[in-house]
């Protein structure tokens, strides 16, 4: 089998997912779960496609994608920061919102070829041999590269990094000190509409130049399970993602050679399989949880004068 | 290796009977570059395919009882295997596979045969002559074909009802337009046919009888001809499209194996273009690739046998359907078939005998 | 005045009261591109051809017996004629005729119907699909034609078939390649999966799922391809050959009609082929006229009646001899199809469906 | 001495009850400012809003002698006001440095910040490693943490919300000293506490609140442990209710050594003793939140035991349903009559039969009507039908189905929580009446009450809660000698 060929396609099909994964990580790290991930996939997929093809322009039309997805997971914070009603019914309206907006919208936009991200061929390393399949990418991944460290870098070895984890642990304790524990979660919950909205962008302007409804095809979903699998850092997030992306492409050439005896059907399972386990350790054992660095307060509306 | 063991088998086998001889008997000269033509070049594939066989022929023979001579002539000679290839032959032959039992005899176009010493042979040229249909269809311009028939017999109808099948397969509005000559070879009478037809309107000519006449007379005209029996493209490089053709070695080859070796069981042989005793000759330049395609694409289907070309729906030419849709005749009606599909212009005789 | 536009508005009250109303139930949206899309055309085809009919679809419906309500819901609204399009919707559909014995039910794909008012129809997809394989076979140089598959159901197994036998009638060295992607849409997916066949050597793409991504890929890499369901040339402007497409406004069409005037006989199975236009082939111009002719040439013969893409010899992928030489495969056994034809390179997922 | 800190006229308002009712509180630099008071009075609250955590809804901040817009936890330490909550405000899984650094706008790295802590530390003696996560700390530890973070980021004003509750005797001490420290480098510091004998150690002046009251504001000096007791109890109001003599007769309720938990996982019971005879009525008065809830769930036998025993006329119930006690004749009037009393969606019928002896599956509403009518005219309750929901009817009449429904299986012991709260004065009347009555008939009661005068109204024999254990009983008279005593026991000191 073509081990080039391999790595690519396992990085093209990781990268959505690990836009996804990523925003998801940011909005959870606050403290803020967010179901809605296939909505904004689809709302960013839509919004990405139509502005390239109105415009022609793919990085309008990917910054556009941004965007709208921060301004989409804004529903989201206000439903539960502002509101605080329960984040996983918010979110899975805004799954059903999003991929019922994207639908409608999207009708027009049915059928139609537009302008995509071209290759890039970066000088020098992509032509090392094997590994060099990392660097005939489109500039989408390559931001995927840059991403990952980047955000690691943010949430670990930064200030904003910390003030994001406190108020992601415990709200109260960052509020007492001061941290405005409802701004940043604003901020948090529309960063990470914004990277996830990039992740749908990235299916209509770079995997494929085309729109057709709920074509995420649950990748919002993977990308929830690749949160946790990924104990909400973003180079674990890199690894997931492209594991799972290894996975799908893996199961699909190895079809495509003709490989006999290699259940297809068992193939297909593993991806979901893997993230069902990391599901099951979840929520097995606290510790688990404990040691993977969920964070404490996720899902917990915080309020300060409940008391009475 | 195994062709090598089955060859030095067959020699000792000859060896051992001593050389075995072959007779063929026709009806025409070899040169006819037609029916007879076609019957000689088998013989030579035969020769050439299975050593130690001699063979012999005898040419014009007139059908009836000189060619009962001619047979008995072959056997006193020590011929063992005998060919005769016209219809007109049958009865001679069944004679003669009466009074000379250890003799084999195979006779080509009857229906008279046993199961001791007499096969009766033949092919389904009609599969060939579909394929040449398509070729005709997809060529004429005017969507007039001619089609310059010998006798009115079952053969000869079944051959041109393929073509128009074929014909109408491509090009729905294009007719076949058929003359009957009455000839099997008597060349000034199968041109003058051709010309008749090609004065009509026709742009592609072809034929059910063994002169290359009628080729040369499309040729002659600038239009597009379409032979029979054997690769008649020599008589008109650019003219020539393709022919349906006979490769009647492969059955000799066979037969004379199967008697050497044993094995051959007598009976009734309609071989088909599976076994490629049927054919058409190489596309002459004038074919364009998409005809070629469509053409191949349907040998295909035939040689597999998921196609025959007498599959119905079929109309004869008063619109009564002679074959359900999805049926495929029997070679019972092949055999005997006496009426017109439906885009063939013209009549049969009543009195349609030899 | 006054009078007159009182009179236009009891003629248009009228009207509405007299117009025949149809439902559509669709198991996807209808921004798919795929299936229901294709229907979508169909109903919208239905609503341009007959005046008087008025029609309303309900999308993204549960592909279960949850339907009913679904359905019920177009009956208590007046809908008469209720077109549900996909197979999970069968037994609804069924329960539904049986109380409802006033409004003609249409199933599509199922196998269950029943007189006076329940229709199970289809189409022969496999007929153009045949005709789709025989462009592949042809326009192959390097003899490995990739297939995108979305998940191993009859219906699937038999168009692929179809493909491939069209396939081997030009080109009997020519091997497809099946790539299943275990879902009808996700453009992403069938992407890998194109790119993976055309990795592997394929020069020519087909696919029966539901987006034009492995067209948009084909187009990318310069390989030849052809789509599904609907015509997908704007996404391969010059590699994109053909499509087996649906037609289903032509049946939607038909029905309509015969029920408006009283001559529809309800119940019984109708499985439509190219003869009445319910499927098709839709070729372009990237397809050279050799090819096109041959592709002609069938549909006329298929057209007619005179050949069934599943006639015998039928061999297996073992070898094994399915269909003996000259017989055509019965409607029955194509309904219940679980195996693949010789020259398809790729195995059937087990315990599906 | 300057003063840093006024708050004047404070108004606070939760949904049904005024917390703090117009307070005036100051605090001058260097000097420790103790806010004494009952659970409930509103110390807390008053703090919280000083933290920027809860809205004044009246008064004005003066601080600094400006006036202070202080609208978040943000605006408080930027001025200079830290607190010290009683839930503690860490990131467990952050270390001490990094929750120290936390919202410090500072680009100061983290590493600069542990060797500040270092220096805090030693300085103020509050030893802790700045490397450690905090969720490996012991309380005391992180308590140290919590006032690091002030004093990190430059406190004027440090509160601290009780601050000892948590504390063994040792981290007491050494965080007294930490305060003298404060008190010297002349920060302010505000402490929270109901801890008599503390407030005396390690204040400067005491401000008493009542019921979100001031009750007095008083210097050290001029103060002693009594007088303090006597403000926080306050002068009851009493009101006289016509009982006759007691005639106790035997043990009814032997509560043994009994040690229980709170909802929460903290200690409530802490190895109580406590007996209840025939024809008498035990009031247990206390501070609200020392044990009082837990001890009538743990007889009612709503509530888990971890050791100990409670016998019932000489019989061991302590692993026994709840049904069983019933059936016994244990009655139980909780304080909270809409919900754990009463089934508020019910109809007054419905909620009179929730508690039979005979255990009939089927029964008719006729007979539970008739029933029902019954009880309604004997109790008085007033109803216009006894087929409406429960929670309708006025909070006296639902106490009296209450009652009515408990007193009419004749209990043998009655377990009284509070059982006036929110009534007026004539359904109060009844309430007494009813207990009374119920003593009379040769019940024990057990009357947990946190309002001192229906202790003293009612009760034979007095019992003061502290911490989940008894420590004294004094007679019921309202002497104000008693009302001390009683005050004292209440603040934990043992007489």
């Amino acid at each position: 089998m073509n081990i080039e060929g391999l790595i690519a396609a396992a990085v093209r099909m990781g990268t959505p997912l690990l836009f996804a994964t990523l925003g998801e990580i940011i909005t959870e790290r606050s403290g803020i779960l967010n179901l809605g991930l296939e909505g904004l996939m689809l709302v960013g997929a839509l919004t990405g496609f139509a502005t390239s093809y109105m415009t022609g322009n793919v990085w309008l039309a990917f910054f556009a994608a941004l965007i709208v997805g921060a301004l989409f997971a804004l529903i989201h914070a206000f439903m539960s920061v502002t509101l605080r009603v329960n984040q996983v019914v918010s979110g899975l309206a805004l799954t059903m919102l999003g991929s019922g907006i994207s639908g409608i919208l999207g009708k027009a936009f049915v059928g139609k070829p537009a302008a995509k991200f071209q290759i890039v061929n970066v000088p020098g390393l992509s032509q090392v041999p094997i590994f060099g399949a990392f660097f005939k990418m489109d500039p989408l991944v390559y931001l995927g590269y840059v991403l990952v460290p980047l955000l690691w870098l943010f949430i670990f070895r930064t200030r904003w990094g910390l003030t994001l984890r406190a108020v992601g642990e415990e709200p109260s304790a960052a509020d007492s000190r001061g941290i405005n524990v409802f701004l940043v979660r604003y901020l948090a919950t529309m960063a990470g509409g914004a990277l996830t909205a990039a992740g749908g962008a990235y299916l209509s302007l770079a995997a494929t130049s085309m729109w057709i409804e709920n074509m995420s095809a649950g990748r919002g979903w993977i990308a929830i399970a690749l949160v946790i699998f990924s104990a909400w850092e973003p180079f674990k997030a890199l690894v997931g993602a492209y594991l799972f992306g290894f996975v799908m492409s893996l199961q699909l050439r190895l079809q495509a050679v003709g490989v006999a005896h290699v259940s297809a059907d068992l193939l297909m399972m593993l991806p979901y399989l893997v993230t069902v386990v990391a599901m099951i350790l979840f929520s097995f054992s606290e510790t688990f949880r404990k040691r993977i660095g969920a964070p404490s307060a996720l899902g917990v509306p915080y309020a300060r004068e409940e008391k009475s | 290796m195994r062709k090598l063991l089955f060859a030095v088998l067959i020699v000792a086998a000859v060896l051992a009977v001593g050389a075995v001889k072959v007779g063929f008997i026709y009806v025409g000269p070899v040169g006819d570059a037609g029916w007879t033509y076609a019957h000689d070049l088998g013989r030579r594939y035969l020769e050439e395919h299975v050593p130690g066989v001699i063979t012999d022929y005898i040419e014009s023979v007139p059908e009836g009882e000189e060619a009962y001579r001619v047979i008995v002539d072959f056997i006193k000679k020590g011929y063992k295997i005998i060919f005769t290839t016209s219809f007109g032959y049958m009865d001679p032959t069944a004679k003669a596979a009466k009074e000379y039992p250890n003799v084999h005899f195979f006779h080509c176009s009857g229906y008279k045969y046993n199961h001791t010493n007499f096969s009766a042979y033949f092919g389904r040229m009609y599969q060939a002559r579909f394929l040449t249909g398509i070729v005709a269809g997809m060529m004429t311009k005017s969507n007039i074909i001619g089609y310059v028939a010998a006798f009115p017999i079952p053969e000869v109808i079944r051959g041109i009802n393929a073509f128009a099948l074929g014909v109408k397969l491509v090009n729905p509005k294009a007719k076949v337009h058929v003359v009957w000559t009455r000839t099997w070879y008597n060349p000034a009478a199968e041109r003058e046919a051709a010309i008749s037809l090609l004065d009509s309107g026709a742009d592609v000519i072809t034929q059910h009888q063994d002169s290359p006449a009628p080729v040369q007379a499309a040729a002659e005209r600038g239009k597009y001809a379409i032979g029979y029996d054997s690769d008649m493209s020599i008589f008109a490089p650019e003219a020539h499209l393709t022919a349906p053709i006979w490769h009647w070695g492969v059955f000799y080859e066979a037969a004379v194996k199967g008697i050497l070796n044993g094995t051959w069981k007598h009976g009734f042989y309609w071989w088909g273009m599976d076994k490629g005793i049927v054919d058409i000759a190489p596309f002459g330049p004038a074919v364009p690739d998409k005809v070629k395609a469509v053409v191949n694409a349907f040998k295909e289907l035939i040689v597999e046998g998921k196609f025959d070309p007498f599959t119905g729906p079929i109309y004869d030419q008063s619109g009564k359907l002679r074959v359900e849709k999805g049926v495929r005749m029997s070679d019972d009606a092949l055999l005997s078939m006496n009426w017109f599909v439906d885009n063939v212009v013209g009549s049969i005789p009543k009195e349609g005998e030899k | 005045m006054r009078k007159l536009m009182a009179f236009a508005i009891i003629a248009l009250v009228l009207s509405l009261f007299a117009a025949v109303k149809v439902g559509f139930l669709y198991v996807g949206p209808v921004g798919d591109f795929g299936w229901t899309y294709a229907h979508d055309l169909g109903r919208r085809y239905l609503e341009d051809h007959v005046p008087g009919v008025v029609t309303t679809y309900i999308e993204n419906v549960p592909d279960s017996i949850e339907s009913y309500r679904y359905i019920e819901d177009l009956v208590k609204k007046g809908y008469k004629i209720i077109f549900t399009t996909s197979f999970g919707f069968m037994d609804a559909t069924a329960q539904a005729a049986k109380k409802y014995k006033d409004v003609y039910f249409f199933h599509c794909s199922g196998y269950k119907h029943f007189p006076p008012n329940f229709t199970a129809y289809f189409g022969r997809m496999y007929q153009p699909s045949f005709l789709a394989g025989l462009v592949a076979g042809m326009m192959t140089k390097t003899g490995k034609i990739g297939y995108v598959a979305p998940i191993p159901i009859p219906e699937v197994i038999r168009i692929t078939n179809a493909f491939a036998l069209g396939v081997k009638v030009v080109n009997p060295k020519a091997r497809v390649h099946v790539v299943w992607t275990g879902g009808w849409f996700d453009p992403a997916k069938e992407r890998e999966a194109a790119i993976a066949l055309i990795e592997g050597g394929a020069d020519v793409i087909a696919q029966q799922t539901d987006s034009a991504a492995p067209v948009e890929t084909a187009e990318e890499k310069g390989v030849y391809s052809i789509g599904y369901n609907s015509d997908m040339r704007a996404f391969g402007p010059s590699y994109y050959l053909a499509a087996p497409i649906w037609n289903w406004g032509v049946y939607y069409t038909k029905v309509v009609k015969e029920i408006m005037d009283g001559s529809y006989q309800g119940g019984g199975f109708y499985w439509g082929g190219m003869e009445d236009g319910i499927v098709e082939i839709s070729m372009t111009d990237n397809v050279p006229e050799r090819v096109k002719a041959v592709v002609e040439a069938f549909k006329e013969l298929i057209v007619e009646g005179k050949f069934d893409p599943f006639t015998g010899p039928l061999y297996d992928q073992s070898g094994k001899l399915r269909i003996e030489a000259g017989k055509r495969m019965s409607d029955d056994a194509l309904l219940s199809m679980d195996w693949f034809v010789d020259n398809i390179v790729g195995e059937i997922p087990k315990a599906e469906h | 001495m300057k003063t840093v800190l006024e708050m004047k006229g404070i108004v606070k308002r939760f949904p049904g009850v005024v917390a703090l009712d117009g307070v005036d509180f100051d605090l001058k630099e260097g000097e420790v400012h103790a806010l004494l008071g009952e659970n409930g009075a509103g110390k807390t609250t008053l703090m919280n809003i000083l933290f920027g955590l809860y809205k004044a809804d009246e008064g004005e901040i003066r601080y600094m002698g400006k006036r202070a817009h202080i609208s978040s936890p943000h605006d408080a330490l930027r001025m200079g006001i830290g607190m010290v909550q009683q839930h503690f405000t860490l990131v467990p899984s952050f270390t001490v440095a990094e929750n120290v650094a936390l919202g410090v706008k500072a680009t100061e790295s983290v590493r600069n910040i542990a060797k500040k802590i270092e220096e805090i530390a030693d300085f103020y003696g509050l030893e802790v490693d700045p490397y450690a996560k905090v969720w490996q700390l012991s309380v005391g530890e992180r308590q140290r943490v919590e006032i690091i973070k002030l004093l990190y980021l430059g406190a004027r004003v440090v509160i601290l919300d009780e601050p000892t509750a948590v504390l063994t005797p040792q981290e007491t001490r050494s965080l007294f000293k930490a305060i003298e420290k404060m008190k010297g480098e002349g920060t302010g510091v505000i402490f929270i506490s109901h801890k008599l004998n503390e407030v005396m150690e390690i204040s400067d002046r005491v401000t008493v609140l009542k019921k979100g009251k001031v009750v007095g504001t008083l210097p050290r000096n001029e103060l002693d442990e009594r007088k303090l007791a006597r403000m926080m109890v306050g002068r009851e109001v009493v009101m006289k209710v016509e009982k006759s003599q007691p005639k106790p007769g035997e043990v009814v309720l032997s509560v043994e050594g009994v040690h229980a938990l709170s909802d929460k996982g903290h200690k409530a019971l802490n190895g109580i003793d406590l007996q209840v005879r025939e024809g008498e009525i035990l009031g247990i008065a206390g501070v609200a939140g020392n044990g009082q809830r837990e001890l009538a769930e743990v007889i009612a036998g709503l509530r888990e035991v971890e050791s100990g025993k409670i016998y019932f006329l000489d019989e061991d119930i302590t692993e026994r349903s709840v049904l069983y006690r019933v059936l016994k004749g244990i009655a139980y009037i909780p304080q909270d009559r809409k919900g754990v009393a009463l089934s508020p969606n019910l109809t007054v019928a419905e909620n009179l039969f929730l508690k039979r002896k005979d255990r009939k599956v089927w029964f008719s509403y006729d007979e539970i009507f008739r029933m029902a009518e019954n009880l309604i005219e004997r109790y008085d309750i007033k109803t216009p039908s006894p087929a409406i929901p429960v929670k309708y009817l006025s909070g006296g009449n639902m106490q009296k189905v209450v009652i009515a429904r408990e007193f009419e299986l004749s209990p043998k012991l009655i377990i009284a929580v509070h059982p006036t709260r929110g009534l007026d004065v004539a359904s109060m009347e009844y309430v007494y009446r009813s207990l009374i009555k119920a003593r009379d008939e040769g019940a024990a009661v057990l009357l947990l009450a946190g309002e001192l005068y229906e202790i003293f109204n009612l009760s034979d024999r007095v019992g003061v809660i502290y911490e989940g254990e008894i420590v004294g009983y004094t007679s019921p008279e309202p002497t104000p000698e008693n009302i001390e005593k009683i005050g004292l026991m209440m603040a934990g000191v043992r007489i």
